[in-house]
């Protein structure tokens, strides 16, 4: 299979801060449609991959490559038009701004200053904005500044930001955490709802979650691929056990 | 341009260059620490830090006038003493400073920079209103205003490398206190995680207050050593603002070392510029490389790479 | 009326509150003055002149970073108005005065003087200091026709006729300064230096070519910007050099500094190798500086509060009496105190407070009462005076070295030296 | 979520501030002030110019400018050249050594008009200046600082000391510029006495026109999604970014706009006052715009004109009874401002009038104002000392 045929293919990828590797020759592929999760102990370097895919830090060496582009040499906002959406550890949403505005900063057009200048609130923006809200619970509270929401509320308003972009690829980052029982059920619905049509990049804890979720996990140790395959291949692999448990 | 000097003329003039371009490097120093702490490990812009140099510089002048009046047999030494004074005075004020308005301030750092502004001025006017509009003479005891004779053409400032002196000794000490020291791994500790730093036990309200009133003390030593080189008038510590944030910007902000540096190369670099060009356009050549370097590298020259 | 104090310390404050209080006090007791010619005949422009008051303005820096300079000719001025009240006012009538602060900020000194001439309707304004001030003030006095009386010595290059110009311009005080070394002190090589803004670059251009005239030469010429503090640059470029004379122009703050480092670079100023004539550094400066580090220091002006004349003696313990002893007084604040006297001189010849018959009156009047000996008033607005040449001593004072025989007079346009 | 046409909103309660700032600055004021006092106005309203454009750039996008003077400094200057050239005719200049150019460069032995002078004969292509000179400085600070991710204090800093580099500059070459002293003894405007009292009258008219014709487009870029991105940007640099936006560029535009505002500010200033100088570009004058802003209520447009009226005005009735408290009710200002009501003027307006707006009117609680603004906000800019990032 030539590597792009795959969504993603990060072959290589190293990164180093001042001489300490975070990411260490790393390789792994997404197919289209593919939900994968990263997991790993603390230190691993999860967050650090998506950040790379993302374009917040620059890799010292090693390609990512996306639908036949090379994205470590792209900005990020041309990542983000090139299909590539991230929802960030702690929810990242526009505090001042309403629910609807959120959603509306992130929907695909006028993103260029003077597009931005003369964008119109059409009919077409608020029916995308407006479906968006409904699949995120957020329906009735478009008009609320996002300051005033829960933090669950907020993950799932962020999620809506990705959404609206309609990515071809999300990478999320921790989207359970800090949520209580009921706020995970929820969005363990939401996430399935997503990976209907959607190549999904997940970092999560949550053994219970990933299971629900994951086509496939990569484990990640000390920036390298520990184990990569279904849930329950990963879950016996003793090499896992060892860096989950043992020590 | 050297074609009419001897050679020993031309290795006087080089050494003597050199000097000036050291003792210009801990001025620098000086004026930079206290700011250095205070932006760097606080991340609070101090504007009134000239006025905190100026206040050290006055409280030496006080000090003169008390020691000629009062105890002149000692006025050689006296000296020691404004220094030490300076450096109570405006730590004691820095310490009032934080109580009342910066530690409001602690997560709004622009703020900070209206706030001390503001500050500056009330200063200022104080300065005006106590010690009136004239600049003030400071009387330095004899053996500070002299030089060494070190061959016929080369003469070292004696207060040039007292000035040398204290700057070193400050920074060895500022070294010291914050890498060496039990109270500096706390403030280390605070710059960076300040819940988990109060999590296990450290005061850091108490931190940060001491921090910038040490801040604000070596300001007041730096104002008290410059009364050797400089004026001491309300609005003197104008004069020094704009080269102090540069100098510890452009060395990277959280590093001490950096600003050392960083007030190395920028004095090295004005004092030869001064040398070959005239003084105003050495100035703006200065500035304008600090600027343009800055915009190149962004983090300052010794930032620490780390993952953000 | 408004009235403010600056405050100086200790008894000068005392003693300038009380000033303050004086116009008002006087101007109520002392109707028996009013004995002038009537109101009508003197005052046909509708300026704040009743038949026992005149209006004057004060216009100085106060606050702001010029206050340092600008507060000895406010002492000055306000000084000369209450011995004029004292002496029977002007035409009859005392003088109230009218201080605004120009805050070191020249659009406010053009908008105070906007305020001064058109709502106050003063008859004379005794003020400005920088030359930016001026220059921001003058199409304000020539647009409403106002009377300035300016202090301070500068570049020259102006003429108005609404500004008398009690300083020296920039080529009484530089020519009478060089020859003087030439000639004396046999001096053959210049370095010049100088705080970069008009005034010095002026005074070095007019120095400059006096001294390729007579054949000499400069061996440097060097600017710092306003403010600045290191000096050591310069004084290793001076030291390379060599040069007989340092002329200095170099103000404010970075004097200080300028010479404090050179002392501390070695250099005793009473060897006399290189010898350092400066046009910038009065009493008033040396009180900053430290007397110590001038010692042996020459300058180039009209005025030093030495001055061994009976005149001076008298303007001096008046002025002490009224500020403290320990004040001093500069070349400037002796021609600020000049400005009110020239002006009362000038209403007086005219017998109108009108500033048009001012105009015409000035040129000619003599001041045989001025501290400085005697001065005149040139067609061209500026004053003939003598040119002294003072040695710096350890006490903060001049002594008087030498003194033109002749009168210099005032050329602000000076033909081949622009 | 309703759409109108593009005027409507001046019918709502915003449209109603607006109507009384103008109301105050075209009708009341011109009634009960003098000429003296009505120009003094006029030149406080040239600083709410810079305010306008530091609410847009430093209120709404969380960059805060230490160097507006600088902007400020370069429109008055394009406008001074103007004026004294054309004070300059060869009749009027009969005197020098060189006829027909500026006096100052008589006296520094420039005998020929410097090249970069010949275009400001034309009074349109100086017009042009005013807008495009500081635009197109703070386009290349802009490029350089935004593109490398400088942001916060250290933004502020970078632009303070180019501040004082254009000082040094200007006052060191004096032979072009005027030097310390500035560009002064301008006269007329294309023939027209900008000396007199009905000129300068003429002139508070024009610059309340212009000023209005700022606010007009600020607020249109304020209520455009621009406007809701530059608050996103201040908020979530990050979450902007990754939702695709060119971060850089909206801030080089906000940056250039408040320059080109603060450019026009400084024509009319020169206009105005007769001359321009160098004290204006400077680092106090810089920061003393900031707090204008600050005061007036950096999130508020109106706010931040009200702001540099009113600090002037204080400044200039303070000054005249009592100059040596000035600086200390100055400071005290910044700091309370600071400290207690960060949101300045505006905010409080807000927080204690409004509601008593809605209860004399009995309207339904405020209709949302245009743009909620942050309670006591934190700087976004640095959360800790990294406010710079690896590009």
């Amino acid at each position: 299979m030539n590597k792009d045929d795959f969504l993603l293919a990060v072959e290589g990828l190293t990164v180093s801060f001042d001489g300490f590797k975070a990411v260490d020759d790393l390789s792994f592929y997404l197919e289209p449609q593919e939900i994968r999760v990263i997991i790993g102990p603390n230190g691993a370097g999860k967050t650090t991959v998506l950040d790379l895919i993302c374009g917040k830090t620059r890799a010292t060496a090693g390609s990512i490559r996306f639908r036949g582009k090379e994205l470590t040499k792209m900005k990020e906002h041309q990542i983000v038009h090139a299909g590539v959406g991230r929802k960030f550890q702690n929810p990242s949403v526009f505090e001042d701004l309403t629910v609807f505005e959120n959603l509306e900063v992130s929907y695909p057009m006028g993103h260029t200053v003077m597009g931005s200048l003369a964008f119109k609130r059409d009919a077409a923006v608020i029916e995308a904005v407006e479906s968006v809200a409904r699949t995120i619970f957020l329906h009735d509270l478009l008009a609320e500044p996002a300051g005033l929401l829960s933090h669950g509320q907020k993950q799932w308003l962020e999620i809506g930001m990705l959404l609206i972009q309609k990515p071809a690829l999300l990478m999320l980052d921790e989207p359970v955490a800090g949520m209580s029982v009921a706020e995970r059920k929820k969005t363990a619905e939401l996430l399935r709802v997503i990976t209907r049509d959607h190549t999904v990049l997940v970092i999560e804890h949550d053994m219970q979650f990933v299971g629900d979720i994951a086509d496939r996990v990569t484990v990640m140790h000390q920036g390298k691929v520990l184990s990569e395959g279904s849930i329950d291949h990963v879950k016996n692999d003793p090499r896992v056990i060892e860096v989950y448990l043992g020590h | 341009m050297f074609a009419d000097y001897s050679s020993t003329e031309l290795l006087s003039i080089f050494a003597m260059q050199g000097f000036a371009g050291l003792s210009l490097f801990s001025v620098f120093v000086l004026m930079a620490m206290g700011l250095a702490i205070i932006f760097g490990q606080m991340g609070v812009i101090n504007m009134a830090h000239g006025e905190f140099m100026i206040l050290g510089a006055y409280t030496t002048y006080l000090t003169s006038q008390f020691f000629q009046t009062y105890m002149p047999g000692f006025f050689a030494g006296y000296f020691f003493v404004a220094m030490v004074l300076a450096f109570l005075i405006s730590g004691a004020l820095g310490a009032f400073v934080e109580w009342a308005m910066v530690r409001h301030l602690y997560r709004r750092p622009l703020d900070t920079l209206l706030a001390t502004w503001g500050l500056s001025l009330i200063m200022q006017q104080a300065y005006r209103s106590i010690f009136g509009a004239r600049e003030v003479g400071v009387n330095l005891p004899d053996w500070m205003m002299g030089a060494f004779q070190v061959t016929d053409l080369v003469e070292l400032p004696v207060n040039g490398l007292f000035v040398m002196i204290i700057a070193l000794s400050i920074a060895l000490a500022v070294y010291l206190l914050m890498f060496r020291s039990g109270w500096g791994r706390k403030v280390r500790a605070v710059v960076q995680n300040r819940p988990m730093a109060e999590a296990v036990g450290i005061n850091t309200a108490g931190v940060d207050r001491a921090t910038f009133a040490l801040g604000c003390g070596i300001a007041g030593v730096a104002g008290s050593a410059f009364t050797m080189i400089g004026s001491t008038g309300p609005s003197s510590g104008q004069a020094y603002i704009v080269d102090t944030f540069l100098v510890v910007v452009f060395g990277g902000a959280q590093s001490l070392i950096g600003t050392i540096v960083s007030a190395f190369s920028i004095s090295q670099a004005q004092s030869t510029m001064e040398f070959f060009l005239s003084g105003s356009m050495a100035k703006v050549l200065t500035l304008l490389t600090v600027v343009i370097i800055l915009m190149l590298r962004p983090e300052g020259l010794m930032a620490l790479k780390i993952r953000r | 009326m408004k009235q403010r104090n600056h405050r100086t310390p200790g008894r000068a404050r005392r003693l300038l509150a009380g000033l303050a209080a004086l116009p008002a006090l006087v101007a109520l007791a002392s109707p028996a003055f009013a004995a002038g010619p009537p109101t009508a005949e003197v005052n046909t422009t509708d300026l704040a002149v009743t038949d026992d008051t005149v209006k004057v303005g004060i216009l100085h820096s106060i606050t702001g970073t010029m206050a340092i300079s600008e507060i000895g000719s406010v002492q000055a001025e306000k000084l000369a108005i209450k011995q004029i009240n004292e002496s029977g006012g002007v035409l009859g009538r005392q003088i109230e005065f009218v201080q605004e602060d120009g805050a070191s900020d020249w659009p406010t000194f053009a908008e105070k003087t906007r305020k001064l001439l058109r709502q106050d309707k003063v008859a004379a304004i005794f003020g400005c200091w920088t030359s930016a001030s001026r220059k921001a003030v003058l199409p304000v006095m020539e647009q409403f026709n106002g009377m300035l009386y300016y202090p301070t010595f500068y570049e020259g290059l102006e003429q108005s006729p609404n500004v008398i110009y009690t300083g020296q311009e920039a080529t009484q005080q530089i020519l009478a300064g060089i020859d003087w070394a030439v000639k004396e002190k046999g001096a053959k090589t210049f370095y010049l230096l100088g705080s970069d803004y008009i005034w010095p670059r002026t005074s070095n251009k007019i120095a400059r070519k006096h001294i390729e005239k007579k054949g000499l030469k400069v061996v440097g010429e060097e600017y710092y910007p306003l403010g600045h503090t290191q000096f050591n640059s310069v004084i290793n470029k001076i030291k390379l050099r060599k040069p007989d004379v340092i002329f200095a122009s170099v103000v404010g703050g970075s004097n200080v500094a300028f010479y404090k480092q050179m002392k501390a670079a070695g250099v005793d100023f009473t060897d006399e190798s290189p010898l350092l004539l400066t046009i910038s550094v009065t009493e008033d400066e040396i009180r900053g500086i430290g007397g110590e580090n001038v010692n042996g220091i020459y300058a180039s002006m009209k005025y030093f509060q030495s001055l061994d004349n009976a005149n001076n003696k008298e303007f001096v313990a008046a002025f002490k009496d009224a500020y403290g002893d320990d004040m001093v007084i500069g070349d400037v604040t002796q021609a600020a105190y000049l400005g009110p006297w020239l002006w009362k001189m000038a209403v007086e010849k005219a017998g109108s407070f009108d500033i048009d018959k001012i105009r015409e009156a000035s040129p000619g009047i003599e001041f045989k009462k001025a501290p400085e000996g005697y001065v005149r008033i040139h067609e061209n607005h500026h004053l003939w005076s003598k040119t002294r040449i003072g040695r710096a001593q350890s006490n903060g004072q001049y002594e008087v070295v030498y003194e033109t025989k002749e009168l210099m007079e005032p050329d602000p346009f000076p033909e081949g030296y622009q | 979520m309703k759409s109108s046409s593009p005027l409507s909103w001046l019918k709502s309660r915003e449209g109603l501030y607006y109507l009384a700032l103008a109301l105050l600055l075209v009708v009341i004021l011109p009634l009960a002030l003098d000429p003296f006092r009505l120009n003094m106005v006029g030149k406080y309203l040239t600083y709410a110019f810079v305010a306008i454009g530091l609410v847009m750039c430093w209120g709404k996008a969380g960059i805060l400018s230490l160097g507006q003077g600088v902007f400020f400094g370069l429109g008055g200057y394009c406008m001074a050249m103007f004026l004294k050239l054309e004070a300059s005719t060869p009749e009027a200049t009969a005197h020098q050594s060189t006829p027909g150019i500026p006096d100052f460069m008589d006296w520094n032995q420039v005998t020929a008009l410097p090249w970069f002078w010949e275009p400001f004969h034309s009074f349109s292509f100086t017009l042009i200046a005013v807008l495009l000179v500081p635009g197109l400085l703070a386009f290349i600070i802009g490029v350089a600082m935004f593109k490398r991710r400088v942001s916060g204090v250290y933004f502020a800093i970078i632009t303070q000391a180019i501040a004082s580099i254009l000082t040094i500059l200007i006052i060191g070459q004096q032979g072009y510029t005027g030097g310390v002293n500035g560009i002064t003894d301008l006269q007329t405007l294309m023939g027209w006495s900008i000396r007199t009292d009905a000129a300068k009258t003429t002139l508070y008219f024009v610059g309340v026109g212009t000023l209005f014709v700022c606010l007009f487009v600020a607020r249109w870029v304020q209520n455009s999604k621009f406007g809701r991105i530059l608050v996103a940007m201040r908020d979530q640099e990050n979450r902007v970014r990754f939702s695709g936006y060119d971060v850089a560029a909206f801030k080089i535009f906000i940056f250039c706009l408040a320059a080109m505002f603060a450019g026009v500010g400084g024509a009319l200033f020169t206009l105005q006052v007769g001359f321009m100088s160098p004290s204006f570009v400077g680092i106090v004058p810089s920061i003393e715009m900031v707090v204008f802003c600050a005061l007036g209520g950096r999130y508020s447009l109106l706010g931040g004109v009200y702001g540099a009226l009113l600090v002037n005005a204080a400044k200039s009735g303070f000054s005249e009874s009592f100059p040596e408290l000035w600086p200390y009710a100055m400071g005290a200002l910044f700091i309370g401002v600071v400290l207690a009501f960060p949101n300045g003027l505006a905010g409080l307006y807000r927080r204690y009038v409004m509601p008593l707006e809605d209860r004399l009117f009995s309207r339904k609680p405020a209709a949302r104002p245009a743009r909620p603004e942050p309670a006591r906000r934190e700087d976004k800019t640095l959360p800790d000392h990294l406010s710079v990032e690896k590009p």
